[in-house]
């Protein structure tokens, strides 16, 4: 319990941090949201008119110390180009990435974690360089390239999964898998290659273990030995890294949702980055932040729960 | 969020959109009687912003709001201004006061009929800079509006607005909306449109259903999602596997690729807008007159717009609606002479090899950058170094057109805008939008010159002289009219009738799908 | 009587890098039901091969039987050639007919698992249990293998159990289906000599109740003598000699038999000797020179080590507070005189490192005084005490981690001699020649890199690199203990010789009583962080009076056959937790001289 | 399995030297202006005998833009790798070394880099500095330096418990000179390794860095330009994606087989 505690502090801490660095980033960028709002129509009178009517011009500490305040408190203001209150848009928009987050990740510990195990087991053989080499190939090209073949092969020739959108899933669950299917398979594809390797290595060292000859003097067999014996150990470590990747998952999703119309986070992070709606991307900037560190938290925790040696310890 | 076209401004003159062709599957679809029902789905290949239609600025979210609001006027397909909501409008004498007679039992999407205060609640609402209404200024010289009756309005003017009027026509300034409803507009749009707003999820879908009490007769659709797809490709795919029912804005480079495709109906129209390449006049070589029009004689406008609009569009010497009256049709672009150039430039003191210029272009309009990099093989050819930054539409945007921070860029704008405030915002040297840092003493004159000339005639031709003046000069290189497309299943109907007048606007009102 | 396996000429092989090594040549030996064979040998032998081959398992190291015959009498009384058996017959064979117990008790057992389901699979699988039925045996394995309060144990994860535990759940296993020949590969290399005492006892009586056959392989001459019926001495992958237990003992034919014999101290072989005395080697230049004592010179003290004590914070809460402490060494006091060696003997978790080290200010010290040469080293600022370690210095456990693998030797050696400052250049490189020389390495080594050398080389080298800058003072941490029996008698002879020549001081640190009594001029027994008994080493030896040290010798394994001690189950206390709350204010040691010099804790 | 390796080794060091050999003399071999020269008759051609590899939307040959793009892609990706592991070397060994508060601190600022989009990062710089290579490299280099001076962190940790730095401390080392000479040596083979997998994660952020303007400026050629420029093109010429990602595969499997190599040779215990 107080491990937790104690992580929880150091969240908040670098999620203070964030704020100070977001709220820095985001008034170094040029231009502004009137401008992006009046666009080629602008003129100086009207631009200092729509920031005045928009609460741009307070100083800047005054900004901070409002935004931070907001965020505690509660009030985490309003988008200024969709009119909208952000925890609104915020909390419809996370359950959108949540689902295709969890989706992707799965898909790439399913195709990983047999991979892996295969190239473990057949360390420095053909199989290994097989499967190093195919996991390679998903890196070598961008997300959105496989994003973008996935659209073809999927939804265009064989017409299984529509092309794009997002379906709210309190309104049709299997519609929201459906369309955050694809999106999900080209992120996993690129996730797929890092928890290959990750497998792999965690697979081998634990492959040469003691308990692993024990298993097998115990005259269990080769597949009860791996699959079992040997995954079970892996599986914490595995996961651990893939909890890392969240991280990365959530640079990833700001292209992929934008390619497929999926409007989670990503695309809204993406909105209010080119609209420079100053509030919106501190604020999805902020979550976005806090997510991946609880994330990261919350598989410490899993860890726990999965590995015996740290539950009581 | 690529090409997003800002159509709210200002003006006044409205031109019809000249179809330039629909690739049909079947020629006899005209023949067949609309029916009523279906929903038709398209995909919107902009997001929608702000849902009030005040505060909304962008062209994403006027071609979904048109089909919710009903502005007091609006404009033919000659964009002669005609009356909307109001069954008549009369101008006095004296310019300072406009009367509005309200079409009777016009109802509003919650059931309430409109009446004068309505009309004035809404152009107050618009009037004042605590709405944050974009087009706000269009009624900065109105001092009062009354309102003798139910159906009557008249507002009266502290000063002449010539083009109050048209400006009004616009869709962000004339709509009228029922009394109060401000703060929920946001939220919840309402007007008299032929649609009503049923829902919005960000970035997703747009959902309208059918006005049974629209004033000018229900529409045939029950009703319209606009799905928002930005990404051309999947919104490409989309049409071809049938999930969506058409599309707006097809790459131009697939416009040729679609329309020979019998599974889908393809339909331009010129012009959508127009390009130029601008040149900073307050960096030193291009105040020299030589420089710039010896830049204009290394392009090739046509092989340019070829190259970049894949032959979808025209190329234009004048930025005047093609088929206004001040279109100087004696006005021919510069042919290329890449030699004559090379001499040009060595007479102004620029020998081969001595000019290195950066051209800022906007990653927002992709054939910016693919028209940049035609232009950087032909400059190189005359011996000017051209190197490309690409900037996203907010850089570009407070670099170029607030902080006048470049070399050579290019931009486009509407095609439909009134002369006076085209020209005049332009290019006088006090204009609004003279972001070229342009001063002409010519065009000063000419523009101001116009402005006091009641004559349409005359001031057409001031107008030709203006065109003439730019291109003398070769302040900025016109380069061409681009097209607007729209991709369809052949199964919708009454394509003809949905791309409003403005060129941008989509309406759906006479739109409806064959079983 | 039929042996239970007879093994006829094996040859194993392993696919290396560099082609195709041979493990295990012509390896021939049988074994009689009811017999525990011995296979003996160094590290490199072959012995564990050997032991791997039989079960089959030396294939997942990439080895493979290439020649022999691995006879095995099955339940049914079949004889199957366990090198041509066909997987799934060796799937029923393993842990079944033969059970295996391995060396590392720590990593041995399934991390994940509960010790329930380990126990329990292998008899669903073999003997095809219900659940229930493999729980009760299983619970009755535990009993028999005498562990404490054994239905707890059964829900409990591996690491909720202590080393001993754990090796006694791993022999349950291996005896879980009753097998008629179990094969032990060093079981009890990696535990304390009291745990060891009580696992060689366990293996003992399970060997005896259960008449099964016990392939027992070790590197451990004193367990050999304790443990065989009959021994089989490995040397490069062949067999050396073999024979009956006494034979080998007391009429060695080989000489390397011999050699491996004089190399291994017994435990009570200096009964009566004032001074330490090198080892016995056979056949060296050296070892004839070693018979002298090493003598100590006119007592003058060296080190004075006055009520040190060191803890270690264990951190928890939100704030990362202090919540409790281990008390590592507590109210530690000796004195070390010039050129002699103090030893400090004690199982794992003593504090006999966090003691030396503390010496060093390695670790920073809780408490107390440390005086070397008139010098209180806890009151020296940073500069000072780096400075100052140039009279002490430290010689490491593990020969392969204290050598950084990325320098070459002579740089590593030559480093304390350029931290201060001592010489440059080619006096330098002089000085570093002179160091190889003395610790008798080639000089051609100076160039190389550790991986190059052999563990015995390696400790030579970071005897040479403490060498260097002529400290009064080393401290030896386990110095010989990763070492095989030859090696580390010619390592510990290096030391006494160092020792005599140049008058070190050591501070000996070990668990191994059998060399501390060859080593030691004086001897400090620590548990729990206290020193219970201390003394001049023949005192300590020859009449322990705290009963640890009681214990702990009666532990000891001797390398002599008619000396035997671990027939009866053996229970010895358990050691307990050195972490007391914050705030925990223990008495201060006192003593009781009960000859003079030799001191005992008083209870 | 010795040769097997070995193969591998050679293979990865072939494909890396011809690469390599390209990127130095490629630009200086092909026809000048060839790589940005047009053909608009010729506009997406697919792979023929005039084009071998095809040509793009404005009718370019992409053998010719494939070859001078590697030249630019290979400097962006060396330069920001370098970068971040001159940025996260001295974070990570100096939070992995010394512990304690010094590593909280540290690794709180890396984390923080760590939870910050960047894109965000991205736009900031090329909105603020202006878009060209330098500073893509920059914007890269950033980015990647947060994971390197964690995975240093975790290598100087774990080297920093070994008994030659004690040793070493022990013989009056100061703790500079221990870093120096026997921390950074041991970490160096993981530094390596995870710097050629970098390598390939910085070429193709590259291309994502196109996407808003960062990065190589058109018409100049780089893999990530062309890659991103396939992006509207992708069913109908596939081969403009194809091209450039092959060059990308290639390179990465290259790295990735010298990476195993690398290890080897730096190791002295494989001498």
């Amino acid at each position: 319990m107080t491990y937790v505690l104690n992580r929880l502090l150091s969240v908040i801490l670098t999620l203070f941090m964030i704020t100070l660095v977001t709220f820095a980033v985001t008034n170094i960028l040029p231009g502004d949201v009137a401008m992006m709002i009046m666009g080629t129509q602008s003129n100086p009178e009207a631009l200092a008119g729509l920031r005045q009517s928009l609460g741009l011009n307070d100083p800047i500490l005054v900004q901070y110390a409002r935004w931070v305040g907001g965020l505690v408190s509660g009030d985490w203001g309003n988008s200024l180009i969709f009119k909208k209150p952000i925890l609104e848009l915020l909390s419809q928009k996370i359950v959108a990435s949540a689902v295709l987050v969890v989706m992707s990740m799965c898909i790439a510990l399913a195709l990983a974690i047999p991979l892996g195990v295969w190239a473990a087991v057949h360390r420095d053989k053909w199989q290994d360089t097989v499967s190093s080499s195919s996991a390679l190939l998903g890196v070598s090209l961008p997300d959105f390239f496989w994003g973008i073949v996935m659209i073809l092969v999927f939804a265009r020739w064989l017409g299984w999964f529509p092309s794009s959108g997002f379906v709210e899933p309190s309104v049709d669950f299997w519609g929201t898998l459906q369309h955050a299917f694809l999106p999900a398979l080209a992120l996993g594809l690129g996730l797929m290659a890092h928890l290959t390797r990750m497998t792999r290595s965690t697979m081998t060292g634990i492959l040469s273990q003691e308990f692993i000859r024990v298993a097998r003097a115990k005259g269990l067999t080769e597949r009860t030995v791996i699959w079992r014996y040997a995954l079970a150990n892996a599986i914490g470590p595995v996961i651990t890294i893939a909890g890392l990747q969240i991280g990365y998952l959530f640079g990833s999703i700001i292209v992929m949702e934008s390619l497929f119309g999926y409007t989670g986070m990503g695309w809204l992070t993406y909105q209010a980055l080119l609209n420079r709606d100053l509030p919106l991307i501190q604020d999805t900037v902020f979550v976005i932040a806090a997510v991946v560190m609880l994330t990261n938290l919350a598989v410490d925790l899993l860890y726990v729960v999965i590995d015996p040696r740290i539950r009581l310890g | 969020m690529k090409r997003r076209d800002f159509l709210r401004s200002s003006t006044a003159v409205l031109g019809s959109g000249i179809f330039m062709g629909t690739s049909l599957p079947m020629a006899a679809w005209a023949e067949d009687a609309p029916v009523s029902g279906g929903t038709l789905i398209w995909g919107h290949s902009e997001t929608t912003q702000n849902l009030d239609m005040h505060q909304t600025g962008t062209a994403s979210s006027g071609r979904v709001l048109q089909n919710i609001h009903s502005s007091i006027v609006t404009v033919d397909k000659d964009l002669n201004v005609i009356p909307g909501l109001c069954e008549s409008f009369e101008v006095a004498p004296d310019g300072l006061s406009y009367t509005f007679k309200l079409r009777p039992n016009v109802k509003f999407h919650n059931g309430a009929t409109m009446t004068s205060a309505d009309v004035k609640y809404s152009f107050e609402r618009c009037k004042d800079p605590a709405t944050g209404a974009v087009n706000f200024e269009v009624f900065n010289n109105v001092a009062a509006i009354e309102t003798p009756d139910d159906l009557t309005v008249i507002v009266k003017m502290s000063a002449i607005n010539a083009p109050f009027l048209s400006r009004l026509s616009e869709n962000g300034a004339g709509v009228i909306m029922p009394v109060d409803s401000g703060p929920t507009q946001g939220t919840n749009p309402m007007g008299a449109g032929p649609f009503k707003f049923v829902s919005y999820e960000v970035g997703t879908v747009v959902k309208m259903a059918r006005h049974e009490e629209y004033w000018d007769g229900p529409a045939f659709l029950d009703a319209v999602e606009a799905r928002e797809i930005t990404e051309p490709t999947t919104r490409l795919t989309g049409l071809r596997t049938g999930e969506l029912h058409m599309i707006n804005d097809i790459p131009l480079d697939r416009v040729g690729e679609l329309q020979g495709d019998a599974a889908v109906q393809v339909k331009t129209w010129f012009p959508l807008n127009f390009d130029f390449i601008n040149m900073n006049h307050t960096f030193e070589p291009f105040q020299n007159p030589k420089v710039r029009v010896a830049f204009d004689m290394i392009i090739d406008k046509e092989a340019l717009m070829q190259g970049a609009l894949w032959g979808q569009g025209a190329t234009t010497p004048s930025p005047s609606f093609p088929t206004s009256a001040a279109y100087n049709k004696d006005l021919k672009q510069r042919p290329q002479d890449i030699e004559g150039a090379k001499a040009m430039l060595a007479e102004a003191g620029y020998p081969e090899g001595s000019l290195n210029i950066v051209f800022k272009a906007t990653t927002n309009y992709p054939y910016h950058i693919e028209t940049a990099q035609i232009l950087v093989e032909w400059f190189k050819a005359a011996g000017v170094n051209l190197t490309i930054e690409q900037l996203t539409w907010a850089d570009w945007l407070s670099q170029c057109w607030v902080d006048k921070d470049y070399q050579m860029t290019m931009m486009n704008f509407f095609s439909l805008w009134e002369s006076d405030f085209l020209y005049y915002s332009v290019w006088n040297s006090t204009g609004a939008f003279n972001y070229r840092a342009i001063k002409d003493p010519v065009i000063d004159d000419l523009t101001a010159k116009a402005r006091i000339t009641v004559d349409d005639a005359a001031r057409a031709d001031i107008y030709k002289q203006v065109q003439q003046q730019i291109w003398a000069e070769s302040h900025d290189i016109i380069l061409w009219f681009r097209n607007g497309t729209i991709g369809a299943q052949p199964a919708v109907m009454g394509l003809d009738t949905v791309v409003h007048p403005n060129g941008s606007n989509l309406n759906f009102h006479k739109v409806w799908i064959k079983a | 009587m039929k042996d239970i396996v007879s093994v006829d000429h094996l040859r194993v092989e392993f696919a290396t890098d560099g082609g195709p090594v041979v493990g295990v040549e012509d390896v021939s030996f049988t074994i009689a039901p009811g017999e525990t064979l011995c296979v003996v040998g160094e590290s490199g032998s072959g012995k564990s091969v050997t032991s791997l081959s039989l079960m089959r398992l030396v294939e997942f190291g990439g080895g493979t039987i290439t020649a022999g015959r691995l006879n095995f009498e099955r339940a049914d009384g079949t004889m199957l050639d366990v090198a041509a058996a066909p997987a799934q017959v060796m799937g029923a064979v393993r842990g079944h007919e033969i059970g295996m117990i391995f060396q590392e008790p720590m990593t041995a057992l399934n991390p994940v698992f509960t010790i329930e389901r380990q126990l329990t699979d292998g008899l669903i699988l073999h003997k095809g249990l219900t659940q229930e039925a493999a729980s009760a045996r299983a619970l009755e394995l535990l009993q028999s293998v005498r562990i404490p309060e054994p239905e707890r144990r059964l829900k409990q994860y591996p690491h909720e159990l202590s080393g001993g535990m754990r090796q006694r759940v791993v022999i349950a296993m291996a005896m879980a289906c009753d097998p008629k020949l179990l094969i032990a590969d060093e079981p009890t290399t990696a535990l304390d000599v009291t745990i060891q005492a009580e696992i060689l006892a366990l293996i003992n009586r399970l060997k005896r109740e259960n008449g099964m056959a016990v392939l027992f392989i070790t590197h451990d001459m004193a367990v050999v003598a304790q443990m065989a019926d009959r021994v089989v001495v490995m040397y490069r992958g062949r067999i050396v000699e073999t024979g009956t237990v006494n034979q080998i003992f007391e009429n060695p034919k080989e000489d390397y038999t011999k050699a491996l014999l004089a190399a291994v101290p017994k435990l009570g072989e200096m009964k009566g000797k004032p001074a330490p005395e090198k080892m016995r080697l056979i056949g060296d230049e050296a070892a004839r020179a070693a018979a002298a004592p090493v003598k100590a010179r006119v007592p003058e003290v060296l080190l004075q080590v006055k009520n040190l004590t060191t803890r270690f914070p264990v951190k928890g809460g939100i704030l990362r507070r202090t919540v409790a402490q281990v008390h590592a060494v507590e109210d530690v006091s000796f004195t070390l005189n010039v050129g002699e060696t103090l030893a400090l003997v004690g199982e794992s978790g003593c504090g006999k490192s966090s003691c030396g080290r503390s010496i060093l200010r390695l670790i920073e010290p809780t408490s107390g005084e440390v005086w070397i040469g008139g010098r209180d080293i806890g009151a020296l600022n940073r500069a000072d005490l780096r400075r100052a370690r140039a009279d002490m210095q430290m010689v490491f456990q593990d020969p392969f981690a204290s050598l950084n693998p990325y320098r070459r030797l002579k740089d590593q050696v030559a480093e304390p001699i350029q931290n201060f400052g001592l010489a440059t250049g080619a006096a330098l490189e002089a000085l570093v020649l002179q160091l190889f020389d003395r610790v008798r390495l080639p000089r051609d080594f100076m160039n190389r890199y550790p991986h190059e050398l052999s563990g015995g080389q390696r400790q030579r080298v970071a005897i040479a690199r403490a060498l260097a800058v002529n400290p009064k003072l080393i401290v030896a941490d386990e110095a010989v203990s990763a070492l095989d029996v030859s090696v580390q008698a010619q390592v510990l002879n290096l030391m006494m010789e160092l020792q005599e020549d140049l008058g070190l001081s050591y501070l000996f640190i070990s668990h191994d009583m059998a060399v501390v009594e060859r080593v030691a001029h004086h001897v400090g027994v620590m548990y729990l962080g206290r020193i219970v008994e201390i003394g001049p080493r023949s005192a300590v030896f020859d009449s322990p009076r705290h009963p640890y040290t009681q214990s702990l010798l009666s532990a000891v394994p001797i390398a002599d056959p008619r000396q035997r001690r671990f027939a009866e189950d053996l229970a010895f206390k358990p050691i307990t937790s050195p972490i007391f709350p914050l705030g925990h204010q223990p008495a201060p040691s006192t003593y009781t001289e009960v000859t003079p010099g030799h001191f005992v804790l008083s209870l | 399995m010795k040769r097997f390796k070995t193969t591998k080794g050679m293979i990865g060091i072939v494909l890396l030297s011809l690469i390599a050999l390209i990127a130095i003399f490629g630009p200086m071999v092909i026809p000048p202006d060839a790589a940005t020269a047009m053909d608009m008759r010729a506009r997406r051609a697919p792979p023929s005998l005039t084009h071998l590899f095809g040509t793009d939307q404005l009718g370019r040959d992409l053998l010719f833009r494939v070859i001078l793009g590697t030249r630019t892609s290979l400097e962006i990706a060396v330069s920001a790798v370098l970068m971040s592991v001159v940025l996260g070397l001295p974070l990570g060994l100096i939070s992995g070394y010394f512990g304690r508060w010094i590593d909280n601190v540290l690794m709180r600022f890396v984390d923080t880099l760590l939870a910050f989009p960047a894109l965000l990062l991205a736009l900031t710089i090329s909105a603020v500095l202006g878009p060209n290579i330098q500073n893509t490299i920059i914007a890269i280099g950033v980015a990647f330096t947060p994971y390197l001076a964690r995975i240093i962190r975790g290598e100087a940790l774990r080297v920093a418990q070994m008994p030659y730095v004690e040793a070493a401390r022990s013989s009056g080392t100061t703790d500079a000179m221990i870093m120096w000479r026997h921390v950074l040596p041991n970490i160096l083979p993981a530094v390596i390794v995870q710097a050629t997998i970098s390598l390939a994660f910085a070429i193709l952020a590259e291309a994502g860095l196109s996407f808003l303007g960062l990065g190589t400026q058109p018409p100049a050629a780089s893999w990530g330009l062309m890659i991103q420029a396939s992006r509207d093109q992708l069913d109908i010429a596939p081969w403009t994606a194809v091209v450039p990602g092959l060059a990308v595969a290639l390179t990465v499997l290259g790295l990735n087989m010298f990476g195993d190599v690398l290890r080897d040779i730096l190791d002295p215990r494989s001498k």
